[in-house]
């Protein structure tokens, strides 16, 4: 019966997203009907994993078997998946509504929840691998969307190619690590033995980790990322797909080796510090989301790493909710002002403002998300943030070496960092009065809208995790999550109290910075040079073209000024020399391998002429020929006599 | 009925092509239909083959073929020389078996892609069907010289497809791939002989020793005569290397060409470029796993010692088959151009397999060939799709072609992530067959080092690369075309090119969610050549 | 003093090869012809030489029959040569250039 | 022994030769019949009659005649049923206006020399044999008495008569060295094989093979086209068959360096006529270039002993072969012109069964299946392979290397004609080919096929006396 | 004394076989040519060959000769009447012979050959008449035809060469 359970969590949105294909006049109610039996069906299947695997083997190549298994945190991670995919199929009908392509839309959505879902089910590597693949396809499907501006297909290329390096380095690793003698289960997996090879293991694996989760140096594809529509972002770009990675970071935990870990871990905090910072710059109201998005997904890296995995799980769920959340309030946001001026949409908070006088329930929605995300007391984020964050500082207790406390420092810091751009975000959309010109006050009728956000905010109210706001005991998800009892010291609280002190220091910066010029135009954005720097993510895209071509790092700082579309030279840089290399290889095949051919060709033709004219006009050249034969004929004989 | 089965696989198509002698030219339809129905008969045939096939036959390579046919064909007394024995010599296993049901299917798939064909289409099905017969022959013979007669059976029809019914530079392309090889089979050619005078048995009766072509016999140590050219303990050296894996040389570099590995690689997109597309199928989805198969029947099973000693080396011609055919794919204007690169791209992997000594690498190699006849077949009638429509197949002249052509495009986005390795789709399974292989066999016993993995990787994005560029470039975006004449007959598919497509993607799918359907009755064959090619392998 | 053996063979070889001197450098097809008859008497003159002491004086027979050879072989020019002439109006052989090379 | 009986003893002997007598009173007859002016279509039937009466009356029978100037063996019987046979599909060919009486008895006459040569166990009749074969060659080669025919035949004959006369040096030197004009006494001495080498001159003039092959093009160019397809046949094959006489009764006394040498030549003769053939416009001498580089695949046939069966099929499938080839291009022939390749371009549309029988020739003469002219290849390469590994010769490697070579660059010329009727556009050209002649091509070209499905057929033709 | 004759005639043959060589009058050439043969006739004679010497005068001095006289008179003349020809070649030719006698040298003349000497036999004629119809009459069938062959093919030659 669980079997069966599973394989219809399993295939429903796949079959939903058919099903929407088949009829498209009705797709988006048919996918949303089908996901929300999914949920269902996720909720119910909980009852079934109390404390122990669900597996489903099957043999998929000949002696090659694999299996799916549930236990109690992927049956969580399946239920918030289908919740939130079901909320982003309803929310996606009042979004896409005038969309001619809604019908392949769904059957891209259902493809990648069914996806989704198989990456939380597979037991085996390769399994995982496989629907890790099919995830990053289907994301490529969604980004590339609204496929007729080639901007968004040069973006969707670019984002999947990225990820598709990381997978392929992650795939070298699970083969890797299948050659080292391991079955490929996820639910036996043991420690490798330490040599080079686990090593190297430990790096392709971490890679693909990394670039799912876009991590540090891969992180610039997330906000390419973001061409796609709006509530597909929210799905897979901040709920679920990036999740994978840190989803995968907890399987194979066992894994890495300790001193792995460590340098995980600093990736992720500078992740999460550099994203923040580069969130506090951006105007674009999806990028800061987006950035900030790499910015959590760091700090749950971090978490992971430090040992504090089941915080770092648990920020993942309430993550995927406030995010989602706050993803779909911008969309909401982005779909009333273009609808208001179709001619020139925009994104652009500078020319937003005011907005919570016509949007009221999406402003309510979003502060309850924001809240959650800068970790304010009585909203999940804090619970799942501070969790990270007191178990950064017990890692960082046990180490001896006093740069150790950076981590957890920096953590705390980039609390700040949050709660300045997520206050400055909060001013600038919904505070004040409208920037641009004039807005008609529109209602907003359609529950199908409302609905998926408001639910979304409402679970990122700390209650439904932890009854206290700042301790006690677990709650039902905490105890599904697999949450270790909590840390305990003298010293926990101090820094909770830092950390909220903290918050409330950035909320408060980005009023005195935004909140009081509120109804004038903003200036003084980003006009410093450092905030320019800041903006286009320190240049790091930049910086890696300068290792290819250092003078080009001059000229892109100074082209960065009119050039404000943030592009990507870094893989650009691979691209165009790739594409230059396989130019060379192609005039390389063309005149050498086949002009060596042709050379041969040519030289038996020429001899073939030389023969040709060998034979002469004059018959007394004939004479000479063969007689001259003979004689060199007999004169071989009387040396060789 | 059962025992001929093997036989009316091969020669049902040339019956088919005798019976088209009986029509007048100008009886196109029936003369297609005629076609249609010979080869739909070859692939029931060939049905009923997987259908009474036992995959766990034989424990022993030599003895793993069933069905077997072998009749003496040519028994001729050449006086001292010996008497000069040939057998029609037929049998199937694992390995073959799926290679002539995909032989058998191409052959219906591109009876339909000519459909539409006009000129002189009487020449053009019976030597369509001669083709087919030849193709299948080689999957099937056992005995040398049957192989190699219809390995270069292949070629004359083969030659004039292409340089009657090709692009504008089809005779060059024509002759360019006849050669080409032609110079391989003579390599084969002389092996073969070699091979011949080396194997035998002494007949009791007359204390002769009796030559044959027996390709069992061949592969068999005990076979050869003691003292002779190819013999184990053979003395005999050319330039300072043995004979034998001189022999074994001249063999690989003669199917080499044919799969083709990359110095010998040039014919190939010109005979792509210039060939009709059904032609371009059977040439790509058929004519390339010829040089795979004879690496896997004939060169490793006869040369086991001297393929393991070479094993390395030719897996770094995998790897740079793929890589150097990637990069190539990369730079091409002309999308079937493009798709001919690919195809030497991912031939490269059969190599890897095959150096990788490993049960996986082996049957990821033989299932890259099945994938990848799918694959490639689909991607030339893609490209067919366009150039029916247009008579043009450049890259730039074609723009979000997605909008316009939606079903096309659907199809045009799951065949090429399938050839990109998009797993769930066939062309994923060979490739993680033969990764697997590859990093197993270096972290067992070192035969290949991780690099080669590593690499072929790499040629994995690449091929990701171009293929995403290309969708980006013709499909994405604005629509577009260069010429407003095309305007018109940009149409979407029509229901025959939709049969043809679903028969395909069918497969495709089918087979990368469950590779198991073939791999099942092809690993019993790969296990046993493995055992029996690897039973040299000496750990140290 | 020579062995008469010896010196016929010498004056054999030197026939021929006069006669091969001849053959090519001469431009005229009548001369080559001449060149071919002293060639074929150097031959003559060795078996004549050999066949001296050969009780079955094969060589001689065997001259006899290159005697007649001759002969009909210079009918055989002759006729040749009359066409060539009626063609070319020389008997330059190179002024035969007809054909291709 | 008695004059009376050894006079008795030759009158026996008269009917062992029956097929040649046959052929010299035919011929004859033939004459005669056209000073009667009997009209050319019956002449021409007369001459098959004799022709099939001298097939049928070949006496197989071995042993040494005539006083032993005569041998008859396995490859004597043959060649008496073989050549006839090949002149009878020069018979065959198209009606010109050059033909008469005395053409088909010129014919004949090359024919009789040819079987001669091969019958021949005397230097003496050896060399009469050749002088008739070549004389009357001259005299055909110079049948169109045009300006190019008369040269033809005028470089012909000098270069003839100039290897004849060496090659009589070379038979008195020999004759010099062992006292005998037989071939069983040659035995081994330095006189014995310079002899032997200025003699084989002459012989590879004949069989056409480097650095006698000279003469091959011109002549062939200038010839009408079927004495043409009769030279490179008959008196080609006749001329082998005496060199496998002569080899096998030299064999052993100089063999390594007769073995090389003879390879060296082979492969000689392979390589220049493959390389000279390839840019060669004019059908016939790239036909005569690719004839010259098969003497070199036949020459090694001669030499070894222990493949007659080889040679009597690599023989048989050349002679087939090369007639259809050259009946394919005297039937494309413009009076008085020769074939030009792209005479031929665009003919594949309105004669697709021409075009086939092309392919037909031109794929037996590369050597590939499903014809013949693979098989013979074939056997020709397994045979080298043994010799190379009982010897384990670098020349019998390098042998087959350059023949598989020759083999693939043979394909760029051959199959030059094939490529040009049905590649190249071109709807001007027109033919007249009569039924009778299609008929004959696709029996030949069918025959060709059919002798690569069975070659067991071989067994029946000409079978051997001790096989 | 033979000797001294064997000198003698080698002499006439070195003579005019080096006279042929260089002349370039075709009409000289014949004679010499005349010459030389005879010189041969009597070579023959001194290697007791007398019946092929009867020959050889027979059918060269009766034949060959006056072929090549016939043939002089196809040839272009120079305006003074004289048959001149050239050469060319000289010197591949020269080497080509040089070579050749060189070679016969070092393996005919050098070579050893058997004690032999030279026998007096009479009866040759009867001799040769015998193998004539014994040993070799297939031989003498032969060119009895060849010379019909010759005979036919030369006349229809040349009728051709008058009449086309």
């Amino acid at each position: 019966m669980e079997d069966y359970l599973l394989a219809f969590i399993l295939l429903l949105p796949l079959l939903g997203g058919i099903m929407a294909y088949t009829f498209p006049s009705k797709s988006g109610i048919i996918a949303s009907i089908f996901l929300s039996i999914t949920t269902i069906l996720a909720g119910y299947h909980l009852n079934f994993v109390e404390g122990k695997l669900w597996i489903f083997q099957f043999e998929w190549l000949p002696g090659f078997v694999m299996s799916f298994a549930v236990d109690r945190s992927s049956a969580v991670l399946i239920l918030m998946v289908s919740l939130i995919s079901f909320l982003v199929h309803l929310f996606s009908i009042f979004y896409l509504s005038g969309d001619g392509y809604k019908d392949r839309y769904y059957l891209k959505l259902g493809f990648f929840t069914f996806s989704m879902l198989g990456l939380l089910m597979s037991d085996h590597l390769i399994l995982l691998f496989i629907f890790w693949e099919l995830v990053g396809f289907s994301s490529y499907m969604l980004i590339i969307f609204w496929f007729q501006d080639v901007k968004n297909a040069i973006a969707g290329r670019i984002a999947f190619m990225t990820n598709r390096i990381a997978d392929l380095i992650l795939f070298m690793g699970l083969l890797m690590l299948l050659g080292s003698g391991n079955d490929g289960f996820l639910s036996s997996l043991g420690p490798l033995p330490q040599n080079d090879s686990s090593t190297a293991i430990g790096i392709c694996l971490l890679i693909g980790i990394l670039g799912k989760s876009a991590q540090f140096p891969f992180f610039t594809w997330l906000p390419r990322a973001m061409v796609g529509p709006t509530p597909v972002s929210a799905l897979i770009h901040a709920a679920t797909m990036v999740a994978a990675g840190v989803y995968l970071l907890f399987r194979l935990f066992i894994v890495f080796d300790p001193y792995l870990l460590d340098w995980i871990a600093s990736l992720g905090i500078i992740t999460a510090f550099l994203g923040a910072l580069i969130a506090a710059c951006q105007t674009d109201m999806k990028a800061v989301l987006a950035y900030s998005t790499i910015s959590q997904l760091g700090y749950m890296v971090m978490g992971m790493s430090v040992g504090a995995y089941d915080m770092a799980l648990f920020h993942l769920w309430t993550h995927a909710f406030f995010k989602a959340g706050l993803f779909l309030c911008a969309g909401s946001v982005m779909h009333y002002l273009s609808i208001q001026n179709p001619a020139d949409p925009t994104q652009d908070m500078r020319r937003m403002g005011g907005l919570k006088g016509y949007l009221p329930i999406t402003f309510w929605s979003y502060l309850v998300c924001m809240m959650a995300l800068v970790g304010l007391p009585f909203f999940s984020g804090f619970i799942s943030k501070e969790g990270i964050t007191l178990g950064a500082f017990s890692w960082a207790m046990q180490r001896e070496n006093g740069l150790a406390f950076a981590l957890p420092m920096t953590a705390l810091g980039i609390s700040f960092i949050t709660a300045y751009y997520m206050g400055k975000q909060l001013i600038l959309v919904f505070l004040g009065s409208y920037r641009g010109e004039k807005l008609l006050k529109m209602p907003q009728k359609s529950w199908i809208e409302r609905a998926p956000i408001l639910v979304l905010a409402i679970l990122s109210f700390g209650i439904f995790y932890r009854i206290h706001p700042l301790g006690g005991d677990l709650s039902f998800l905490e105890y599904w999550l697999g949450t270790q009892p909590k840390v305990e010291g003298n010293w926990v609280t101090p820094i909770m109290g830092s950390s909220i002190l903290l918050v409330l220091l950035g909320l408060g910066f980005s009023y005195w910075k935004y909140g009081r010029q509120g109804m004038r135009e903003v200036k003084s954005f980003n006009s410093s040079r450092l905030s320019i720097f800041v903006q286009n993510g320190f240049y790091l895209d930049k910086f890696y073209m300068g290792i290819l071509v250092p003078s080009f790092d001059w000229l892109a700082f100074k082209t960065s000024k009119v050039d404000t579309v943030l592009i990507n030279p870094f893989f650009n840089k691979i691209a165009i020399s790739t594409v230059v290399l396989s130019k060379v290889t192609d005039l390389f095949d063309r005149l050498i391998v086949d002009g060596l051919i042709s050379l041969i060709k040519s030289v038996v033709q020429i001899l073939g002429s030389m023969f040709t004219k060998f034979h002469p006009t004059r018959v007394q050249m004939h004479f000479v020929s063969a007689i001259v034969g003979l004689v060199i004929i007999l004169v071989w004989l009387k040396f060789a006599l | 009925m059962s025992s001929y089965l093997l036989s009316l696989i091969i020669w049902m198509p040339l019956l088919g092509a005798f019976t088209l002698l009986f029509f007048n030219e100008r009886q196109t339809s029936g003369i297609k239909i005629v076609a249609l129905i010979f080869s739909l008969i070859q692939l029931l045939f060939s049905i009923g083959l997987v259908w009474r096939f036992d995959p766990n036959y034989g424990d022993h390579l030599l003895t793993s073929f069933q069905f077997v046919e072998k009749v003496s064909w040519i028994s001729m007394s050449l006086g001292s020389f010996g008497s000069f024995n040939i057998d029609y010599h037929l049998g199937v296993d694992g390995i073959s078996l799926w290679l002539v049901v995909l032989s058998s299917l191409i052959t219906v798939l591109g009876v339909l892609a000519s459909w539409k064909l006009k000129q002189q289409v009487r020449s053009y099905f019976m030597l369509y069907l001669l083709l087919s017969t030849s193709i299948v022959g080689c999957f099937l013979a056992l005995d040398f010289f049957l192989f190699y007669l219809f390995f270069e059976l292949v070629l004359l029809p083969m030659f004039f497809l292409i340089g009657l019914w090709g692009g504008p530079r089809r005779s060059y392309a024509s002759i360019k791939f006849f050669i080409y090889t032609l110079v391989g089979s003579l390599l084969i050619l002389v092996v073969m002989i070699a091979l011949y005078l080396s194997v035998g048995v002494l007949d009791p009766s007359s204390e002769m020793m009796i030559h044959s072509f027996n390709l069992l016999h061949m592969m068999d140590s005990n076979y050869f005569i003691e003292g002779s050219s190819l013999a184990k303990d053979s003395v005999l050296t050319f330039m300072g290397m043995p004979l034998r894996a001189v022999a074994f040389l001249a063999l690989f570099l003669g199917f080499a060409i044919k799969l083709p590995i990359v110095p010998f690689h040039t014919w190939l997109p010109d005979a792509h470029v210039e060939a009709a597309t059904p032609i371009s199928v059977i040439l790509a989805a058929l004519l390339l796993k010829l040089g795979g198969y004879g690496l896997f029947r004939i060169v490793f099973s006869i040369f086991p010692d001297a393929a393991l000693h070479f094993g390395y080396y030719i897996a770094i011609f995998g790897v740079l088959a793929i890589i150097y055919g990637g990069l190539n794919a990369m730079t091409q204007n002309d999308l079937k151009r493009m798709i001919a690169y690919s195809s030497i791209s991912h031939m490269g992997f059969v190599l890897i397999g095959l150096g990788s000594f490993t049960v996986e690498g082996a049957a990821g190699g033989m299932f890259q060939m099945i994938a990848h006849g799918f694959i490639s077949a689909a991607l030339f009638l893609i490209v067919g799709v366009l150039y029916d429509r247009t008579q043009n197949r450049k890259i730039e002249n074609f723009s979000g072609l997605a909008t316009k052509l939606p079903g096309y495009s659907f199809v045009v986005m799951i065949v090429f992530f399938a050839s990109l390795g998009l797993p769930g789709l066939a062309g994923f399974v060979g490739e993680l067959l033969v990764l697997m292989g590859a990093f197993n066999v270096s972290a067992v016993d070192g035969m290949l080092p991780n690099w080669i993995g590593i690499v072929a990787v790499i040629g994995l994005l690449i091929t990701a690369a171009y293929y995403l560029w290309t969708i980006q470039r013709m499909f994405l975006g604005k629509y577009w075309v260069r010429e407003y004449s095309w305007e018109p007959k940009m149409k979407d598919l029509e229901i025959r090119e939709w049969l043809i497509f679903t028969l395909l993607i069918l497969g495709i799918v089918v087979l990368g969610m469950y590779p198991k359907i073939i791999l099942d009755t092809m690993n019993h064959s790969i296990e046993l050549f493995i055992a029996h090619v690897g039973d040299l392998k000496i750990k140290p | 003093m020579l062995d008469p053996i010896i010196f016929g063979l010498m004056i054999g070889a030197f026939l021929f090869c006069t006669g091969i001197l001849i053959v090519i450098i001469k431009k005229n097809a009548i001369f080559v012809m001449i060149g071919i008859e002293l060639m074929l008497n150097g031959a003559n003159v060795n078996f004549v030489v050999f066949s001296g002491s050969d009780p079955n004086i094969q060589g001689q027979l065997m001259g006899i029959f290159v005697v007649v050879l001759a002969a009909a072989e210079s009918v055989v020019a002759l006729a040749i040569m009359l066409n060539i002439f009626r063609h070319f109006q020389t008997l330059d052989l190179n002024s035969l250039k007809k054909l291709k090379h | 022994m008695k004059i009376n009986e050894q006079l008795i003893e030759i009158q026996e002997h008269f009917g062992v030769i029956s097929s040649e007598i046959i052929l010299i009173i035919g011929s004859i007859i033939l004459l005669i019949l056209g000073i009667l002016r009997l009209p050319l279509f019956w002449i021409k039937v007369f001459a098959a009659v004799v022709l099939l009466g001298s097939f049928l009356f070949a006496q197989q029978v071995s042993g040494f005649f005539f006083t032993r100037t005569i041998i008859r063996d396995d490859l004597s019987y043959l060649m008496t049923q073989l050549l006839p046979l090949v002149t009878l599909g020069v018979l065959c060919f198209k009606r010109q206006t050059y033909q008469s009486y005395e053409f088909y008895f010129l014919l004949m006459s090359v024919l009789i020399g040819s079987l001669f040569m091969v019958g021949s166990h005397n230097l003496l009749i050896l060399y009469l044999a050749i002088e008739l074969t070549s004389y009357a060659s001259y005299l055909l080669t110079g049948f169109h008495f045009n300006e190019k025919g008369s040269e033809a035949a005028m470089k012909y004959l000098l270069f003839g008569g100039v290897s004849s006369a060496v090659m009589l040096f070379g038979i008195s030197l020999l004759y010099g060295a062992h006292d005998s004009l037989y071939f069983d006494t040659l035995k081994f001495s330095l006189l014995g094989a310079t002899g032997l080498f200025f003699f084989l001159s002459g012989l590879f003039f004949k069989t056409s093979i480097v650095p006698f092959h000279i003469w091959v093009p011109a002549t062939y160019e200038g010839a009408p086209t079927d004495a043409v397809a009769f030279f490179s046949t008959v008196p080609k094959i006749g001329g082998f068959a005496a060199l496998y006489h002569v080899f096998k009764w030299t064999n052993g006394l100089f063999n390594p360096f007769l073995e090389q040498l003879i390879l060296l030549l082979a492969i000689l003769s392979i390589v220049w006529g493959t390389l000279a053939a390839l840019r060669q416009t004019d059908v016939k001498r790239m036909l005569s270039l690719g004839a010259v580089a098969h003497s070199g695949f036949i020459l090694p046939l001669c030499f070894v002993m222990d493949t007659y069966s080889i040679f009597k099929y690599y023989v048989i499938i050349y002679a087939l072969m090369n007639i259809l080839a050259f009946l394919f291009v005297q039937l494309h022939e413009k009076k008085g012109k020769n074939l030009l390749i792209s005479d031929v371009s665009g003919l594949g549309i309105k004669f697709p069964l021409l075009g086939v029988i092309s392919v037909v020739w031109a794929v037996a003469l590369v050597g590939l299946p499903p014809t013949g002219g693979f098989m013979a290849k074939f056997f020709l390469f397994s045979s080298a392979w043994q010799h190379y590994e009982s010897m384990d010769s670098i020349y019998w490697l390098t042998f087959i290397f350059a023949g598989v070579l020759s083999s693939a660059a043979s394909l760029y010329f051959y199959l030059r004609v094939p490529y040009f009727y049905f590649f190249k556009e071109d709807q001007s050209k027109k033919i007249k080919i009569s039924k009778r002649h299609f008929l004959i091509l696709t029996l030949l070209a069918f025959t060709l096929i059919l002798l690569f499905i069975q070659p067991n057929i071989f067994d029946r033709f000409a079978p051997m006396i001790n096989p | 004394m033979i000797e001294v004759w064997m000198y003698f005639f080698g002499l006439l043959i070195l003579v005019s076989g080096i006279t042929l060589i260089f002349t370039e009058n075709l009409i000289y050439a014949a004679f010499l040519l005349a010459l030389c043969l005879l010189s041969i006739v009597g070579f023959y004679i001194i290697y007791n060959a007398s019946f092929l010497a009867v020959i050889q005068i027979l059918i060269y001095a009766g034949g060959i000769l006056i072929l090549i006289a016939f043939g002089i008179m196809l040839t272009k003349r120079s305006p003074e009447g004289k048959v001149i020809v050239g050469y060319h070649l000289l010197f591949f030719g020269f080497l080509v012979t040089l070579g050749m006698i060189l070679l016969i040298y070092a393996l005919v003349v050098s070579s050893t050959i058997g004690p032999r000497e030279i026998l007096q036999t009479t009866g040759q004629a009867r001799e040769i008449g015998i193998r004539f119809l014994t040993q070799y009459i297939l031989a003498f069938e032969l060119i009895a035809f060849l010379l019909l062959v010759v005979l036919v093919g030369a006349s229809y030659s040349g009728k051709k060469s008058q009449h086309a």
